[in-house]
C-alpha cells in the first residue's frame, strides 16, 4: 500500500482501469519527474516538457477522453470524471503544471466530446491536435478573470464568428498553445456566453512577453490579443452559460483534484522529515511531539477531506442521470463551493507544513516550497474567491442581482 | 490620497530622527530598489543588480554604521535611547521595498547588539570592529552563526536545551580560542560576510550557561570557509549557505562577554530579532497594500472599480485593519526595547516571549492577507508584474526563520501560563 | 422541494425508506418543537420531554435499530447508519439536544445489537428499557473527557465487574438515564479497555447537583459517582480499543449529522432575515448586497460541505464489507476528522450566521443564538480537538508515544 | 505567579489615576460580582442580584459622575487629557467580571460625550443633568437611543445613508421640541434608564446633516414609554428594550449643539463606543485567561497538568498573545481619544475608522479563542461553573451591536482604499 491510499475517499467508486492507471501515473510522476527533480529543478526544456510529452503522448492521456471515431481511446463518457480525478491525483503529485495542462484539455474535451453530445464538426477540427501529431495538445482556456466579465467578445457575422479581445490572460499555454478555447461574451445570439476554439495560429492571435508567475514552471504563459479573429460556425462548442458552466464545473474538477494531488506530496515530504528530524536535542524525534504532530495532523486531515470532497463532486459529475447534467446551476454551485474549498483547505494545510520544516520549508532543496507556489497559482486560475460566493449565495437564497 | 503614512503610529515614542531618516531611506527605495526588484530573484547568485543598492543605502549613506558609538565613527544609536523605535521605521522602509535587503541590512547590526548596546558595551571590541563597518562606503555584511545542521532552531530553544546541543566548540589555548564546527543558514553568509557572531560552547553537552559562548570570528580568519547561498523561494538579496570553522584562532578578547553574561545577553539578540521580523512584515505588509490599492482602483468589474464591490471591500478592510495593528504592536515593542527603565531589561524572558508573541501574530496575519490579496487578483496574482506574489514568498520566510511558530508558542506558553515541562 | 434538499450529498445511498422517515422526522421536529418554540422557548417539561417522547416512543425511534427478536424494528444492519443520519439531519433541526440523546442511544446500539454481532445477553437485558417500557430510553455515555483517559475504572473478578468512579461527567443524561455506558479502564483483562451497561437505578451510583451548561436544554446531567457497582460479565459490551472505537465512529457519525441539522435550521433563519430585512435605507433587501452575500455564502457552504462529508461517513460505516469495520483504526480517524471538521465548521457558520443578524442573532427570540449553544455544547462531547490531532498523527504519521 | 497585570500596557500612557482607580474596580468586582454572576442569567429581568452591584459601583463609589465637571459634582474628567485610557482601564476591569455590568456602566457616559467632552461642553446641558447623576448614591442610567425597527445599524452607517432613514421625528414647537417614535435595543432601556439621548431627524428623509438631531430626553417625561427587556444570549446585567416617544416635549435648549454640530459630535460617540468594546472584550478576555489557566494547572492529563501538553500549550500561547495585542491595541486608540493633539479630532472620520478597525478585530479573535478556550476544556467547557461559556455568550454580543462586523469593514475599506460608492 503506498502512502497516500491512507486518506479515505469513496473508493467503491474507482474502476479497475482507473485504479491501474492511477498506479501506471504513479510510476510516471516518480521516475520523469520526482527523481530528477533535484538535478534538473524546475528546468522547462529537460525535465518538464519530456515528462509532459510522455504523458501526453505516450501514456496517451490526451487520447483517454476522446471519442474511438476521432482516434481517441473512447473512454468519453461521464465517468471518466472519476479516472480523472485518479489520473490528476497523481500527475500532480508529480508536477501541478502539468496537471493543470490536462486539466485544461479534458476540460475543454467534456465540451465537444462527450458520448451522446459529440460535437462532430469540433471533434473533427481538433482530430489532428489530440490524436494526430506528435506533440502534446495544450489547450489555453482564456476564461473571465472576474466572475461573469469574459475577457473577449464574439461577434455572429455571416459563416462565423468574429473574436476580438486586447491583452488577455490565459489560464495557461498562452504562449504555446495548440488551440485557445476562448469564453466570449457573444453579440449577435441569443445566447449570452459562448465558449469559442481558436488554432493556436489562427492569424490576428499576439502574443505578448512571457509572464514571470510564482509557479507552474510547466506552463509557458503570455498575454494573448485576438484582433478579429475569424472563427468557424461550429467552433462554438459551448453556446449558453449552462454550456460554460459545464465546462467549468469539469475544469474545476480537474483543479481540484490536481489539488490534491499536490496534498500528496507535501505529505510524504513532510512525513519523511517528520520521521528524521530531531529537536530539543535529547533524541526525540519530530513526528513525537505533540505540538508538531498536532500541525501534522491538519495537514493530513486537510488531505483526507478534500480528497473525499473531490470524489463526491466527481461521483456528482459522473452521474448525471441521478444529480442532473454538469452545468445545472447546483452542480456548477457544488463544484465551485469544493474547488475552493479544496484549494484554501491546500493552501492552508502547505503553509503549516512549511512552518513545521522551517528552512527547509523555503530551500528549494525539499520542493515543498514549489507545491506551496503551485498550489496557490492554481487557485488563481478559480478567480476571487469573493466573487465566486456571488454565485453561492445567488443559488442558495435566491437573490437576483448579484 | 491615502498613503501608507496614513497608518497609526505612536507619534510619542518617534524620535527627531524617525522621518527624517525614514524619508532617506523611502527615497533610496524608489531609486535603487523598487525599479529594478522584479529582476531580483535571477539575481540570487550574483548580485549584480542588488550589491549596488547595499553600497548605496549601507556605505554611502552609512547605515551600517549607526550602532557604534561616535567617537569611533558611528552614529551612537546604541547609547541612544531611541535604537528601537529608529530602527523599527529603517526595517519598515527597507522591506517595502525589498524585506530581503532588510533582513540582511538588519543583521549587521544584529551581532553587534551583544557589545554596542548599553547598559552591556564592550568597547574594546567595539574599537576592534568599528572599522570594519565605519570607515568605508563599501557595504559590509555581519552574520550571527547560530544554527547548526543537526538541530535547526535548537540554538534559540534556550529554555529546553539550554545550550547542550551546540556543536560548535570554543577552546581557550592559551590568550585565543580555538573554534571548530559547521553552522548554516544564517542571514549573510554565502560569501558575503565580514564578520561573524558565533555560537560556541565552550563544554559540549553541558547546560551550564556559563558554557555558552558568543565569540566574534571576522570572516578572513583562517580556516573559516563560507559556501554558495542557497536557492530559496524568495528573498533573493538574503544570502545563506554553509560556514565551515576549522581550526580558527581568534584572541581571547573577542568572547563577547564571558560565561553567563554571553547568554543573558543574547537573549536580547532574540528581542531585536523578533522586532526586527515585525518591521520586515509591517513594511512588507505597507507595500502590497499601495500595490493591492492600485490593481483594485485600476480593474473594472461591473463597471466600477473593484475595490467597490463591496464583498471584495471586506477583504480589502482586513488587510489594512491588520497592518495598522501590526505597526501599533510593532512600535510599542520597538519603544519597550527602548525604555527597559520602564518594562524591564530587553533580555529578559518577559520581553523575549512577549516579542516571540507579536512575531508570530504578525506573521500568521501577513501570510493569510497577501494570499487573499493575491486571491482577490485573480490569476493576476500569481504576476510578478504586481510584485505581491514577490511580498508572499518573502513573508513565508520571516514566518518560518528563528525557530518558526511552534518555538514561539512554546515561550509565549511558558511565560504566561508557567509551563514547565515544555 | 423544501429548502435544505438543496444541500448537495450523495443522495444515491439514502433508501426510499430514509428518505420517508426524514420527511417524517420533519413533520415531527416542525409541529412538536419548533412551531410551539416561541411561546414555550427551552421549556423542558411542557416542550422537550413531549417532543421527546412522541419520538423515541410513538414514532418509535429508540425501537429502530433493535433486533427483532428483542422487540425493535430490526433495522439493525450497517446500513442503518444512513438511516440515522438522514433521521438525525431532521431531528437536530427541530432539537439538537434532543438528537444529542438519540445519538447516544444508537452509538450504544450499534454497540450490541448490530446483525451479525448481537449481544443476546446485554440485548435481552436492555429489550425491556427500549422496547418494553413507555419511558424513552435514555443513555448516559460516560466517556473519557480527555482523548484517552477513561473517567471510570472496572475490576474483573468473580462473577463480573466492579465500577468505580468519583464524580464523572457524563456526555449526557446524567441525572435521568435509564442505563448509563461507561468506558473503563478495565482492570483484570487482557483488554485495556470496555464499555460496562449499568442501570440508571443500579446500586452504587450517585448523582450530583444539575450542571448548568451552555446549551442542549433537552439534556438533564449531572456528575455521577459510580461506588464499587456491580456489573455482570456480559455487560461488559465492547471489550478492547477497536470495539470502543466503533462505537465511537456510530457516535460522531450522529454528532455531525446533529450538527448539519442544526446548520439546516441555521440557514432556514438567516434565509428569513435575508430576504426581509432591508438595509442601507434604500430598498436594498440584505441578501442582495454583496459583502453579506458573501458571508451568507459561507454558511451554505459549510452546510453543503459538513453534509457531503457526513454522508460520506455514513457511507463507509455502512459498508464494512468494503471500508472495513468501524472499530478499525482508519475508520475511527476518518469519523474524527470527519465530525471535528463538521463542527467547527458549523460553530464558525453559525458565528457569521449571527453576525449578519446583529441583535436579532443573540435575541432568544430568533432562536439562532439557540443552535449556536447548542453547536458549541455538542462539539465539547467530542473532547479537545487538540488531543484528537494526536489520534490522527498517531495514524498518518505512524507516531508511537502520541 | 503571572497575573492580569502581567499583560502589557503601554505605561507611559497611563496617568496616575488609572492603577488606583483600576484597584478599587477590581476590588468591587471580587466582592460584589465575581462571588454572584454564575446567577445572573436567571436574573436578566428582576436585577435583584444585580442592582446591589451597580449602586455599589456607580452610585457610592461615584463611577456614574466622572465625566461630568468638578463643580457640579462629577470628576472632571470629560475635560481631562486622560479620558480615553482611564476609561479603558475602568471597563476592562469591569468587564473582568461581568461584561453585561461594564457596557451598562459605560453607557451611562455615552450620551455625556456628546456634552462633557472638551473643546465641546455644553455647560448649560452639564449643570441640567449632572444632579441625576452626582447627587445621589443610587446607580442611575443614561442610554443613546438610535436603532430604530427598520433599519438596524443603519443609524450608525452615517456614510452611506447620510441619517435618511431616521424616523424619529422632532419638530420645534416655540421653545420646545416635540419627539415622535419607536427606538430598541439600547443598553440601559428596558426600564431603567433616567436619561436618553435620543437621535432624531428634524426632516424625514433629508441626507442633509444639519437635520440630524440629537435631543436629551429625560426617561420621566410624559410621552416616554419603557417596553419590558429582552431576553438575549447573555449580558443579563444589560437590559434593552423598546421605547416609545410619544408627543415627548423638552426644552429647545435640549439639542446637544445644534445643526450639522450634533452629527459631527456624534461620531465622537461612535470612537468611544468602539474603544469601550475593545476594553470589554478586553477585560473579559483577561478572566478567561485567568479561568482557563486554572483549569489547565488543575486538570491533568498522562499524569502532568493539562498545560504542559505541548499541543494544548499552542492553544494557550495564541490565546494569551491576542490578550497581549488587545491591550496594546485598546490603550493606544484609548491615548488617540486622549491627544487630538497628535491624532486629530475625536470625531473624524480617521478616528472613527481606525476605531472600527480595532474593535472588529478585537472581537473577532475574542470570540475564535473563547470557542477554542471552551474547547480544551472538554464537556466542562460548556458549564457555567467554569465561567468561560459566560465569555463567550457575552463576547457575542460585543461583536454583534453597533452595526457588527460589516458596517466595520465597509468603514475601513472606505477610509484606507478610498472607496466612494460601498
Amino acid at each position: 500500500m503506498s502512502d497516500h491510499d491512507l486518506f479515505p475517499y469513496l473508493y467503491e467508486w474507482a474502476s479497475d482501469m482507473d485504479v491501474s492507471l492511477a498506479g501506471n501515473l504513479r510510476r510516471w510522476a516518480e521516475n520523469e519527474v520526482m527523481a530528477k527533480r533535484l538535478e534538473l529543478k524546475e528546468d522547462y526544456e529537460q525535465l518538464l516538457e519530456p515528462a509532459m510529452r510522455k504523458l501526453f503522448l505516450e501514456i496517451g492521456m490526451q487520447r483517454l477522453l476522446w471519442p474511438e471515431e476521432h482516434g481517441g481511446d473512447g473512454h468519453n463518457t461521464p465517468a471518466a470524471s472519476l479516472t480523472i480525478t485518479a489520473a490528476l491525483e497523481q500527475v500532480a503529485r508529480g508536477d501541478v503544471g502539468i496537471a493543470l495542462l490536462l486539466s485544461s484539455l479534458w476540460a475543454l474535451q467534456s465540451a465537444v466530446a462527450m458520448e451522446g453530445a459529440v460535437n462532430g464538426e469540433a471533434c473533427a477540427a481538433l482530430a489532428e491536435a489530440v490524436a494526430g501529431r506528435d506533440e502534446p495538445a495544450l489547450v489555453s482556456l482564456v476564461l473571465p478573470l472576474f466572475r461573469d466579465e469574459p475577457q473577449a467578445a464574439a461577434k455572429h457575422g455571416k459563416g462565423g464568428w468574429t473574436v476580438e479581445a486586447a491583452s488577455t490572460r490565459p489560464l495557461a499555454c498562452g504562449g504555446n498553445a495548440s488551440l485557445y478555447a476562448v469564453l466570449c461574451a457573444l453579440q449577435g445570439s441569443e445566447e449570452e456566453w459562448g465558449v469559442l476554439l481558436i488554432p493556436g495560429d489562427a492569424k490576428g492571435i499576439e502574443r505578448g512577453d512571457a509572464l514571470k508567475r510564482t509557479g507552474l514552471a510547466a506552463d509557458i504563459n503570455t498575454p494573448v490579443s485576438f484582433g478579429k479573429v475569424k472563427v468557424p460556425e461550429g467552433m462554438c462548442v459551448a453556446e449558453g452559460r449552462e454550456a460554460c458552466r459545464a465546462m467549468l464545473s469539469w475544469l474545476y474538477l480537474g483543479i481540484s483534484a490536481s489539488t490534491v494531488g499536490a496534498l500528496f506530496a507535501s505529505y510524504e515530504i513532510l512525513k519523511e522529515w517528520g520521521d528524521s528530524r530531531v529537536i530539543k536535542g535529547r533524541g526525540h524525534i519530530f513526528k513525537e511531539n505533540p505540538l508538531t504532530a498536532a500541525v501534522m495532523a491538519e495537514v493530513a486531515k486537510e488531505t483526507s477531506l478534500a480528497r473525499m470532497l473531490t470524489w463526491d463532486l466527481a461521483r456528482i459529475l459522473s452521474e448525471p442521470a441521478v444529480y442532473g447534467p454538469p452545468g445545472q446551476e447546483g452542480n456548477h454551485v457544488t463544484a465551485a463551493m469544493v474547488v475552493h474549498q479544496v484549494s484554501q483547505a491546500a493552501e492552508n494545510a502547505i503553509n503549516r507544513a512549511m512552518e513545521m520544516m522551517a528552512s527547509a520549508g523555503y530551500a528549494r532543496e525539499w520542493n515543498l516550497e514549489r507545491y506551496w507556489r503551485d498550489v496557490k497559482a492554481l487557485q488563481l486560475c478559480l478567480g476571487p474567491y469573493e466573487l465566486a460566493k456571488m454565485d453561492v449565495s445567488r443559488y442558495f437564497y435566491r437573490a437576483s442581482t448579484l | 490620497m491615502r498613503t501608507i503614512d496614513d497608518f497609526t503610529r505612536p507619534l510619542e515614542y518617534l524620535s527627531p530622527l524617525d522621518d527624517p531618516l525614514g524619508m532617506v531611506v523611502r527615497e533610496w527605495a524608489e531609486t535603487c530598489v523598487i525599479p529594478y526588484r522584479r529582476r531580483f530573484d535571477e539575481d540570487w547568485k550574483e548580485h549584480e543588480l542588488i550589491e549596488p543598492a547595499f553600497k548605496r543605502l549601507m556605505g554611502e549613506l552609512g547605515m551600517q554604521r549607526v550602532l557604534f558609538p561616535e567617537d569611533l565613527g558611528g552614529w551612537g544609536l546604541g547609547r541612544s535611547n531611541y535604537a528601537g523605535t529608529s530602527s523599527y521605521r529603517l526595517f519598515e522602509e527597507v522591506a517595502r521595498a525589498d524585506s530581503g535587503m532588510a533582513v540582511a541590512f538588519g543583521v549587521i547590526y544584529w551581532p553587534m547588539v551583544m557589545i554596542c548596546m548599553e547598559p552591556h558595551v564592550n568597547r574594546e571590541l567595539c574599537e576592534e570592529f568599528a572599522p570594519i563597518f565605519c570607515s568605508t562606503t563599501e557595504p559590509r555584511f555581519a552574520a550571527n552563526a547560530m544554527t547548526e545542521p543537526q538541530g535547526g532552531a535548537d540554538i534559540e530553544n534556550m529554555e529546553i536545551v539550554k545550550g547542550s546541543t551546540i556543536q560548535t566548540t570554543a577552546v581557550l589555548d592559551g590568550d585565543e580560542w580555538v573554534i571548530n564546527g559547521h553552522k548554516l543558514w544564517p542571514t549573510n553568509s554565502g560569501g558575503v560576510c565580514n564578520l561573524f557572531g558565533v555560537v560556541c560552547t565552550t563544554n559540549p553537552g553541558s547546560e551550564d550557561p556559563n558554557d555558552f559562548a558568543f565569540i566574534f570570528v571576522p570572516a578572513d580568519t583562517p580556516g573559516v570557509t563560507q559556501g554558495p547561498p542557497y536557492e530559496k523561494a524568495g528573498m533573493a538579496a538574503d544570502k545563506n549557505g554553509d560556514i565551515w570553522f576549522e581550526n580558527v584562532r581568534v584572541p581571547k578578547s573577542y568572547r563577547a562577554h564571558g560565561p553567563g553574561l554571553d547568554l543573558l545577553y543574547f537573549k536580547e539578540v532574540i528581542t531585536f530579532g523578533n522586532m526586527g521580523s515585525i518591521a520586515f512584515v509591517g513594511g512588507s505588509m505597507m507595500n502590497v497594500y499601495e500595490r493591492l490599492k492600485d490593481f483594485v482602483s485600476e480593474e473594472t468589474y461591473r463597471g466600477k472599480p473593484l475595490k467597490e464591490h463591496d464583498a471584495v471591500a471586506g477583504v480589502l478592510a482586513d488587510i489594512a485593519r491588520d497592518i495598522e495593528i501590526i505597526r501599533i504592536v510593532g512600535y510599542q515593542y520597538a519603544r519597550m526595547i527602548d525604555r527597559p527603565d520602564l518594562y524591564g531589561p530587553r533580555w529578559s524572558d518577559e520581553m523575549v516571549a512577549k516579542g516571540r508573541a507579536y512575531k508570530y501574530w504578525a506573521c500568521d496575519r501577513a501570510v493569510e492577507d497577501v494570499g487573499k490579496a493575491m486571491n482577490l487578483m485573480s490569476t493576476y496574482g500569481a504576476d510578478r508584474d504586481w510584485d505581491v506574489e514577490k511580498h508572499w514568498r518573502d513573508l513565508k520566510i520571516v514566518q518560518l526563520w528563528m525557530g518558526g511558530k511552534q518555538l514561539c508558542q512554546a515561550e509565549v506558553a511558558r511565560w504566561f501560563f508557567e509551563c514547565e515541562t515544555l
